[in-house]
Protein backbone atom coordinates (compact mmCIF):
# COMPACT_ATOMS: atom_id res chain seq x y z
CA UNK A 1 0.00 0.00 0.00
CA UNK A 2 1.55 3.45 -1.44
CA UNK A 3 0.39 5.99 1.23
CA UNK A 4 -0.09 9.64 -0.58
CA UNK A 5 0.55 13.35 1.08
CA UNK A 6 -2.22 14.22 2.94
CA UNK A 7 -3.78 17.59 4.08
CA UNK A 8 -2.52 18.74 7.08
CA UNK A 9 -4.62 22.63 7.05
CA UNK A 10 -7.22 23.58 8.79
CA UNK A 11 -8.46 26.62 8.31
CA UNK A 12 -8.65 28.69 11.45
CA UNK A 13 -8.80 26.46 15.24
CA UNK A 14 -8.87 23.01 15.96
CA UNK A 15 -12.12 22.36 17.83
CA UNK A 16 -11.99 20.01 20.66
CA UNK A 17 -15.04 18.45 18.90
CA UNK A 18 -12.68 17.75 16.68
CA UNK A 19 -9.84 16.23 18.55
CA UNK A 20 -12.91 13.79 20.09
CA UNK A 21 -13.95 13.07 16.80
CA UNK A 22 -10.52 11.55 15.87
CA UNK A 23 -10.51 9.66 19.37
CA UNK A 24 -13.75 8.40 18.74
CA UNK A 25 -12.82 7.09 15.16
CA UNK A 26 -9.94 5.05 16.81
CA UNK A 27 -12.41 2.48 19.02
CA UNK A 28 -13.30 0.48 16.10
CA UNK A 29 -9.19 -0.19 15.72
CA UNK A 30 -8.74 -2.69 19.12
CA UNK A 31 -5.60 -3.63 18.48
CA UNK A 32 -4.51 -0.41 19.41
CA UNK A 33 -3.41 0.05 23.18
CA UNK A 34 -2.20 3.53 23.90
CA UNK A 35 -2.62 7.30 21.84
CA UNK A 36 -0.68 9.80 22.32
CA UNK A 37 -1.55 12.88 21.61
CA UNK A 38 -0.15 16.66 21.23
CA UNK A 39 -1.89 20.04 21.40
CA UNK A 40 -0.36 23.37 20.87
CA UNK A 41 -2.31 26.35 22.16
CA UNK A 42 -1.85 30.12 21.62
CA UNK A 43 -0.39 31.87 24.30
CA UNK A 44 -1.23 35.02 25.35
CA UNK A 45 2.62 36.25 25.74
CA UNK A 46 3.34 39.84 26.62
CA UNK A 47 5.19 41.48 23.48
CA UNK A 48 6.61 44.98 23.26
CA UNK A 49 4.42 46.28 26.06
CA UNK A 50 1.22 44.44 24.53
CA UNK A 51 -0.03 41.23 24.81
CA UNK A 52 -0.85 38.98 22.10
CA UNK A 53 -4.48 38.20 20.95
CA UNK A 54 -4.50 35.59 18.45
CA UNK A 55 -1.35 34.27 15.83
CA UNK A 56 -2.07 34.22 11.85
CA UNK A 57 -0.01 31.51 10.55
CA UNK A 58 0.73 31.47 6.51
CA UNK A 59 2.81 28.35 5.17
CA UNK A 60 4.35 27.44 2.30
CA UNK A 61 1.41 24.79 1.64
CA UNK A 62 3.01 22.60 -1.01
CA UNK A 63 6.09 22.23 0.31
CA UNK A 64 4.16 21.67 3.65
CA UNK A 65 2.74 18.94 2.35
CA UNK A 66 5.36 17.12 0.75
CA UNK A 67 7.55 17.87 3.71
CA UNK A 68 4.77 16.06 5.89
CA UNK A 69 4.55 13.34 3.98
CA UNK A 70 8.76 13.03 4.22
CA UNK A 71 8.58 13.11 7.97
CA UNK A 72 5.27 11.20 8.09
CA UNK A 73 7.23 7.85 5.93
CA UNK A 74 10.25 8.35 8.50
CA UNK A 75 8.09 7.73 11.45
CA UNK A 76 5.87 4.66 9.95
CA UNK A 77 9.69 3.51 9.27
CA UNK A 78 11.11 4.10 12.60
CA UNK A 79 7.89 3.30 14.93
CA UNK A 80 5.53 0.53 14.97
CA UNK A 81 2.64 2.54 14.73
CA UNK A 82 -1.36 1.68 14.16
CA UNK A 83 -2.56 5.21 12.90
CA UNK A 84 -0.84 8.91 12.62
CA UNK A 85 -2.71 12.36 12.04
CA UNK A 86 -1.14 15.43 11.90
CA UNK A 87 -3.24 18.51 11.65
CA UNK A 88 -1.86 22.63 11.65
CA UNK A 89 -4.09 25.72 11.11
CA UNK A 90 -3.64 28.40 8.80
CA UNK A 91 -5.23 31.82 9.07
CA UNK A 92 -6.41 33.30 12.90
CA UNK A 93 -6.24 31.44 15.72
CA UNK A 94 -7.00 33.22 18.99
CA UNK A 95 -5.24 32.82 22.25
CA UNK A 96 -6.25 29.66 24.48
CA UNK A 97 -7.25 28.14 20.90
CA UNK A 98 -5.48 25.24 19.53
CA UNK A 99 -3.34 25.52 16.08
CA UNK A 100 -1.09 21.92 16.37
CA UNK A 101 -3.06 18.90 16.90
CA UNK A 102 -0.26 15.46 16.33
CA UNK A 103 -1.97 12.03 17.49
CA UNK A 104 -0.20 8.34 17.45
CA UNK A 105 -1.77 5.46 18.44
CA UNK A 106 0.21 2.15 18.64
CA UNK A 107 -0.27 -0.96 20.60
CA UNK A 108 2.11 -0.35 23.33
CA UNK A 109 2.69 3.10 24.89
CA UNK A 110 6.29 3.72 24.53
CA UNK A 111 6.39 3.33 20.28
CA UNK A 112 2.97 5.50 20.64
CA UNK A 113 4.82 8.60 23.15
CA UNK A 114 8.34 8.14 21.45
CA UNK A 115 7.07 8.48 17.94
CA UNK A 116 4.94 11.89 19.00
CA UNK A 117 7.21 13.56 20.70
CA UNK A 118 9.61 13.49 17.72
CA UNK A 119 7.28 14.34 15.40
CA UNK A 120 5.75 17.54 16.95
CA UNK A 121 9.92 18.10 17.42
CA UNK A 122 10.13 17.79 13.07
CA UNK A 123 6.96 19.56 12.40
CA UNK A 124 8.27 22.59 14.40
CA UNK A 125 11.57 22.15 12.77
CA UNK A 126 11.09 21.36 9.38
CA UNK A 127 8.03 22.69 8.18
CA UNK A 128 7.80 25.79 6.68
CA UNK A 129 4.76 27.36 8.33
CA UNK A 130 5.03 30.85 9.85
CA UNK A 131 3.53 32.65 13.08
CA UNK A 132 2.50 36.25 12.96
CA UNK A 133 1.42 37.26 16.38
CA UNK A 134 -1.49 40.34 16.34
CA UNK A 135 -0.83 42.28 19.63
CA UNK A 136 -3.75 43.77 21.28
CA UNK A 137 -2.58 47.49 20.66
CA UNK A 138 -2.48 46.27 16.99
CA UNK A 139 0.62 45.65 16.37
CA UNK A 140 2.22 43.02 15.30
CA UNK A 141 5.04 40.12 15.56
CA UNK A 142 6.40 37.54 14.07
CA UNK A 143 6.59 34.29 16.16
CA UNK A 144 10.24 33.07 16.63
CA UNK A 145 10.43 29.51 17.63
CA UNK A 146 12.76 28.57 20.41
CA UNK B 1 12.04 32.24 -22.09
CA UNK B 2 13.39 30.72 -19.26
CA UNK B 3 12.25 32.49 -15.97
CA UNK B 4 12.33 31.65 -12.44
CA UNK B 5 8.93 31.97 -9.84
CA UNK B 6 9.94 33.86 -6.78
CA UNK B 7 7.67 32.99 -3.55
CA UNK B 8 8.33 34.77 -0.56
CA UNK B 9 6.97 34.14 3.15
CA UNK B 10 6.78 35.74 6.54
CA UNK B 11 8.55 38.26 7.10
CA UNK B 12 10.31 38.15 4.00
CA UNK B 13 7.23 38.66 2.03
CA UNK B 14 6.86 42.19 4.06
CA UNK B 15 10.18 43.12 2.72
CA UNK B 16 9.68 43.04 -0.94
CA UNK B 17 7.22 44.34 -3.45
CA UNK B 18 5.50 41.41 -4.38
CA UNK B 19 5.07 37.62 -2.48
CA UNK B 20 5.54 36.04 -5.80
CA UNK B 21 7.32 37.54 -8.96
CA UNK B 22 8.99 36.01 -12.06
CA UNK B 23 12.50 36.83 -11.94
CA UNK B 24 15.51 35.93 -15.07
CA UNK B 25 16.61 32.46 -15.23
CA UNK B 26 20.24 32.14 -13.55
CA UNK B 27 22.93 29.87 -13.43
CA UNK B 28 22.78 28.41 -10.09
CA UNK B 29 21.76 29.77 -6.64
CA UNK B 30 24.54 32.05 -5.76
CA UNK B 31 24.39 34.11 -8.68
CA UNK B 32 20.60 34.39 -8.22
CA UNK B 33 21.40 35.32 -4.53
CA UNK B 34 23.26 38.08 -5.26
CA UNK B 35 20.84 39.50 -8.35
CA UNK B 36 18.44 39.23 -5.25
CA UNK B 37 20.61 41.19 -2.97
CA UNK B 38 21.17 43.48 -5.45
CA UNK B 39 17.12 44.02 -6.62
CA UNK B 40 16.17 44.25 -3.18
CA UNK B 41 19.08 45.11 -0.42
CA UNK B 42 16.79 44.72 2.47
CA UNK B 43 17.43 41.01 2.19
CA UNK B 44 21.20 41.67 2.84
CA UNK B 45 20.49 41.59 6.51
CA UNK B 46 17.71 39.19 6.36
CA UNK B 47 17.91 35.41 7.99
CA UNK B 48 16.33 32.84 4.94
CA UNK B 49 16.97 29.39 3.31
CA UNK B 50 16.41 28.92 -0.04
CA UNK B 51 13.93 26.25 -1.74
CA UNK B 52 14.28 25.27 -5.19
CA UNK B 53 11.06 23.03 -6.39
CA UNK B 54 10.48 22.78 -2.85
CA UNK B 55 13.40 21.08 -1.88
CA UNK B 56 15.29 23.38 0.73
CA UNK B 57 19.18 23.64 -0.46
CA UNK B 58 22.33 23.29 1.84
CA UNK B 59 24.77 24.67 -0.73
CA UNK B 60 25.03 26.23 -4.07
CA UNK B 61 22.87 24.45 -6.59
CA UNK B 62 22.84 24.15 -10.21
CA UNK B 63 19.52 25.57 -11.66
CA UNK B 64 18.15 24.53 -14.90
CA UNK B 65 15.34 26.43 -15.80
CA UNK B 66 11.77 27.27 -14.63
CA UNK B 67 12.85 26.37 -11.10
CA UNK B 68 10.23 27.82 -8.53
CA UNK B 69 12.81 29.61 -5.84
CA UNK B 70 10.95 30.09 -2.21
CA UNK B 71 12.99 32.18 -0.09
CA UNK B 72 11.99 30.76 3.97
CA UNK B 73 12.27 32.57 6.46
CA UNK B 74 13.22 30.75 9.99
CA UNK B 75 9.68 28.60 10.51
CA UNK B 76 7.75 29.22 13.41
CA UNK B 77 5.20 26.98 13.18
CA UNK B 78 2.94 24.89 16.04
CA UNK C 1 -2.82 26.41 48.11
CA UNK C 2 -1.81 23.19 49.77
CA UNK C 3 -3.43 20.22 46.87
CA UNK C 4 -5.81 17.63 47.99
CA UNK C 5 -5.72 13.97 47.41
CA UNK C 6 -8.99 14.50 44.89
CA UNK C 7 -10.84 11.46 42.60
CA UNK C 8 -9.07 9.87 39.79
CA UNK C 9 -11.63 7.14 39.22
CA UNK C 10 -14.45 6.85 36.40
CA UNK C 11 -17.08 4.44 36.69
CA UNK C 12 -16.77 2.56 32.86
CA UNK C 13 -15.17 3.90 30.16
CA UNK C 14 -13.76 6.96 29.81
CA UNK C 15 -15.39 9.49 26.66
CA UNK C 16 -14.08 11.25 24.38
CA UNK C 17 -16.80 14.11 25.33
CA UNK C 18 -15.18 13.73 28.42
CA UNK C 19 -11.23 14.16 26.79
CA UNK C 20 -13.24 17.06 24.42
CA UNK C 21 -14.26 18.96 27.31
CA UNK C 22 -11.08 18.81 29.28
CA UNK C 23 -9.49 19.98 26.63
CA UNK C 24 -12.08 23.03 25.92
CA UNK C 25 -11.82 24.15 29.64
CA UNK C 26 -8.03 25.13 29.33
CA UNK C 27 -8.77 27.57 26.81
CA UNK C 28 -9.33 29.81 29.67
CA UNK C 29 -5.80 29.67 30.77
CA UNK C 30 -4.21 31.48 28.10
CA UNK C 31 -0.37 30.79 29.86
CA UNK C 32 -0.37 27.34 28.12
CA UNK C 33 1.14 26.98 25.20
CA UNK C 34 1.21 23.13 24.80
CA UNK C 35 -0.38 19.93 25.79
CA UNK C 36 0.75 16.49 25.90
CA UNK C 37 -2.43 13.76 26.18
CA UNK C 38 -2.02 10.01 27.27
CA UNK C 39 -5.13 7.77 26.50
CA UNK C 40 -4.73 3.84 27.33
CA UNK C 41 -7.46 1.69 25.39
CA UNK C 42 -8.20 -1.57 25.54
CA UNK C 43 -6.96 -4.13 22.89
CA UNK C 44 -8.60 -7.40 21.46
CA UNK C 45 -5.40 -9.10 22.75
CA UNK C 46 -5.69 -13.15 21.95
CA UNK C 47 -5.52 -15.06 24.72
CA UNK C 48 -5.51 -19.08 25.65
CA UNK C 49 -7.40 -19.43 22.03
CA UNK C 50 -10.09 -17.03 22.68
CA UNK C 51 -9.99 -12.78 22.48
CA UNK C 52 -10.50 -10.35 25.29
CA UNK C 53 -13.95 -8.31 24.96
CA UNK C 54 -13.31 -6.23 28.19
CA UNK C 55 -11.14 -5.46 30.51
CA UNK C 56 -12.89 -5.24 34.58
CA UNK C 57 -10.75 -3.04 36.76
CA UNK C 58 -10.39 -2.81 40.39
CA UNK C 59 -8.34 -0.54 42.65
CA UNK C 60 -7.72 -0.70 46.52
CA UNK C 61 -8.85 3.02 45.92
CA UNK C 62 -7.97 4.56 49.52
CA UNK C 63 -4.78 3.55 48.62
CA UNK C 64 -4.79 4.40 44.87
CA UNK C 65 -5.75 7.87 45.84
CA UNK C 66 -2.83 8.85 48.42
CA UNK C 67 -0.53 6.88 45.72
CA UNK C 68 -1.76 9.41 42.72
CA UNK C 69 -1.78 12.28 45.50
CA UNK C 70 1.90 11.38 45.85
CA UNK C 71 2.65 11.36 42.46
CA UNK C 72 0.95 14.57 41.38
CA UNK C 73 2.74 16.42 43.96
CA UNK C 74 6.14 14.70 43.02
CA UNK C 75 5.47 15.66 39.24
CA UNK C 76 4.01 19.27 40.01
CA UNK C 77 7.34 20.00 41.95
CA UNK C 78 9.79 17.99 39.26
CA UNK C 79 8.16 19.75 36.24
CA UNK C 80 6.57 23.85 35.52
CA UNK C 81 3.09 22.00 34.86
CA UNK C 82 -0.04 24.42 34.85
CA UNK C 83 -2.38 21.70 35.41
CA UNK C 84 -2.48 17.99 35.38
CA UNK C 85 -5.40 15.67 34.98
CA UNK C 86 -5.55 11.80 35.69
CA UNK C 87 -8.69 9.82 35.15
CA UNK C 88 -8.65 6.23 35.27
CA UNK C 89 -11.46 3.42 34.82
CA UNK C 90 -12.93 0.77 37.52
CA UNK C 91 -15.28 -1.86 36.42
CA UNK C 92 -15.44 -3.04 32.89
CA UNK C 93 -14.41 -0.96 29.86
CA UNK C 94 -14.72 -3.01 26.47
CA UNK C 95 -11.98 -3.59 24.03
CA UNK C 96 -11.84 -0.01 21.88
CA UNK C 97 -13.03 1.68 25.06
CA UNK C 98 -10.44 4.44 26.56
CA UNK C 99 -9.61 3.29 30.61
CA UNK C 100 -6.81 5.72 31.12
CA UNK C 101 -6.71 9.12 30.74
CA UNK C 102 -3.51 11.68 31.71
CA UNK C 103 -3.35 15.08 30.76
CA UNK C 104 -0.43 17.58 31.18
CA UNK C 105 -0.25 21.48 30.16
CA UNK C 106 2.25 23.76 30.34
CA UNK C 107 4.11 27.08 28.80
CA UNK C 108 6.30 25.13 26.81
CA UNK C 109 5.71 21.24 25.28
CA UNK C 110 9.36 19.61 26.81
CA UNK C 111 7.23 20.10 30.09
CA UNK C 112 4.37 18.93 29.14
CA UNK C 113 5.65 16.07 27.33
CA UNK C 114 8.28 14.55 29.47
CA UNK C 115 5.89 14.76 32.70
CA UNK C 116 2.90 13.03 30.87
CA UNK C 117 5.33 10.25 30.15
CA UNK C 118 6.47 10.12 34.04
CA UNK C 119 3.15 10.57 34.79
CA UNK C 120 2.20 7.35 32.63
CA UNK C 121 5.34 5.84 33.74
CA UNK C 122 4.62 5.45 37.30
CA UNK C 123 0.70 5.01 37.19
CA UNK C 124 1.37 2.17 35.42
CA UNK C 125 3.78 1.02 38.48
CA UNK C 126 2.46 2.39 41.22
CA UNK C 127 -1.29 2.47 41.66
CA UNK C 128 -2.81 -0.78 43.07
CA UNK C 129 -5.33 -1.10 40.30
CA UNK C 130 -5.74 -4.48 38.93
CA UNK C 131 -7.16 -5.38 35.24
CA UNK C 132 -8.85 -8.77 34.56
CA UNK C 133 -9.47 -9.85 30.86
CA UNK C 134 -12.67 -10.88 30.10
CA UNK C 135 -12.69 -13.19 27.03
CA UNK C 136 -15.15 -13.59 24.11
CA UNK C 137 -15.20 -17.84 25.38
CA UNK C 138 -16.73 -16.64 29.00
CA UNK C 139 -12.59 -17.52 30.26
CA UNK C 140 -11.16 -14.73 32.86
CA UNK C 141 -7.31 -13.98 33.04
CA UNK C 142 -5.40 -11.39 35.26
CA UNK C 143 -4.20 -9.09 33.08
CA UNK C 144 -0.09 -8.68 33.64
CA UNK C 145 1.52 -5.31 32.98
CA UNK C 146 5.00 -5.72 30.72
CA UNK D 1 -9.14 -6.21 71.65
CA UNK D 2 -6.40 -5.46 69.01
CA UNK D 3 -7.15 -7.21 65.65
CA UNK D 4 -5.99 -6.54 62.20
CA UNK D 5 -8.32 -5.75 58.86
CA UNK D 6 -7.22 -7.90 56.37
CA UNK D 7 -8.40 -6.50 52.39
CA UNK D 8 -7.33 -8.95 49.40
CA UNK D 9 -6.98 -7.38 45.55
CA UNK D 10 -6.94 -9.05 42.34
CA UNK D 11 -6.16 -12.31 41.69
CA UNK D 12 -4.88 -13.23 45.63
CA UNK D 13 -8.89 -12.02 46.48
CA UNK D 14 -10.50 -15.10 44.38
CA UNK D 15 -7.89 -17.64 46.43
CA UNK D 16 -9.21 -16.66 49.98
CA UNK D 17 -12.37 -17.15 50.97
CA UNK D 18 -13.36 -13.60 51.70
CA UNK D 19 -11.79 -9.83 50.26
CA UNK D 20 -11.95 -8.33 53.69
CA UNK D 21 -11.87 -9.86 57.10
CA UNK D 22 -10.07 -9.50 60.50
CA UNK D 23 -7.17 -11.34 61.51
CA UNK D 24 -5.60 -11.56 65.07
CA UNK D 25 -2.96 -8.88 66.30
CA UNK D 26 0.43 -10.01 65.17
CA UNK D 27 3.83 -8.30 66.27
CA UNK D 28 4.96 -7.65 62.66
CA UNK D 29 4.52 -8.40 58.88
CA UNK D 30 6.84 -11.43 59.33
CA UNK D 31 5.13 -13.28 61.92
CA UNK D 32 1.73 -12.18 60.14
CA UNK D 33 2.84 -13.76 56.54
CA UNK D 34 3.78 -17.02 58.32
CA UNK D 35 0.20 -17.34 60.03
CA UNK D 36 -0.92 -16.55 56.77
CA UNK D 37 0.27 -18.97 54.46
CA UNK D 38 -0.70 -21.44 57.71
CA UNK D 39 -4.22 -20.31 57.52
CA UNK D 40 -4.24 -20.22 53.63
CA UNK D 41 -1.43 -22.19 52.19
CA UNK D 42 -2.89 -21.35 48.70
CA UNK D 43 -0.97 -18.22 49.30
CA UNK D 44 2.55 -19.73 49.27
CA UNK D 45 2.80 -19.75 45.42
CA UNK D 46 1.67 -16.31 45.20
CA UNK D 47 3.27 -12.71 44.38
CA UNK D 48 1.82 -10.22 46.23
CA UNK D 49 3.06 -7.35 48.13
CA UNK D 50 1.85 -5.89 51.62
CA UNK D 51 0.85 -2.58 52.95
CA UNK D 52 0.23 -1.26 56.38
CA UNK D 53 -2.50 1.31 56.75
CA UNK D 54 -2.12 2.11 53.12
CA UNK D 55 1.57 2.06 52.85
CA UNK D 56 3.54 -0.45 50.35
CA UNK D 57 6.43 -2.05 52.88
CA UNK D 58 9.96 -3.09 51.73
CA UNK D 59 10.93 -4.95 55.04
CA UNK D 60 10.04 -6.77 57.88
CA UNK D 61 7.45 -4.02 59.64
CA UNK D 62 6.60 -3.81 63.56
CA UNK D 63 2.21 -3.70 63.73
CA UNK D 64 1.24 -1.31 66.87
CA UNK D 65 -1.99 -2.82 66.26
CA UNK D 66 -5.55 -2.64 64.79
CA UNK D 67 -3.88 -2.15 61.37
CA UNK D 68 -5.31 -2.06 57.86
CA UNK D 69 -3.59 -4.84 55.90
CA UNK D 70 -3.74 -5.57 52.08
CA UNK D 71 -2.02 -7.97 49.84
CA UNK D 72 -1.47 -6.57 46.63
CA UNK D 73 -0.73 -8.85 43.33
CA UNK D 74 1.04 -7.25 40.73
CA UNK D 75 -0.59 -3.71 39.89
CA UNK D 76 -2.29 -4.15 36.19
CA UNK D 77 -4.08 -0.41 35.86
CA UNK D 78 -3.78 1.27 32.81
Amino acid sequence: MTRKPKNIFVEGPISSEKIAQSIQNHSAKTNIGAHSIFLGQVRADEKEGSVVSAIEYTAYEEMALLKAFEIREAIFEKYELTCMHIYHSLGEVKTGEICLFVFTSSKHREMAIDACEELVERIKNELPVWGKELLENQGEKWKVNT
Amino acid sequence: MEKLTVKAFGIIAEKLPEQEFYFPQQQDTEELLNSLYDEYPDLRNMDFSLAVNQQLIQQNTRLRGNEEIALLPPFSGG
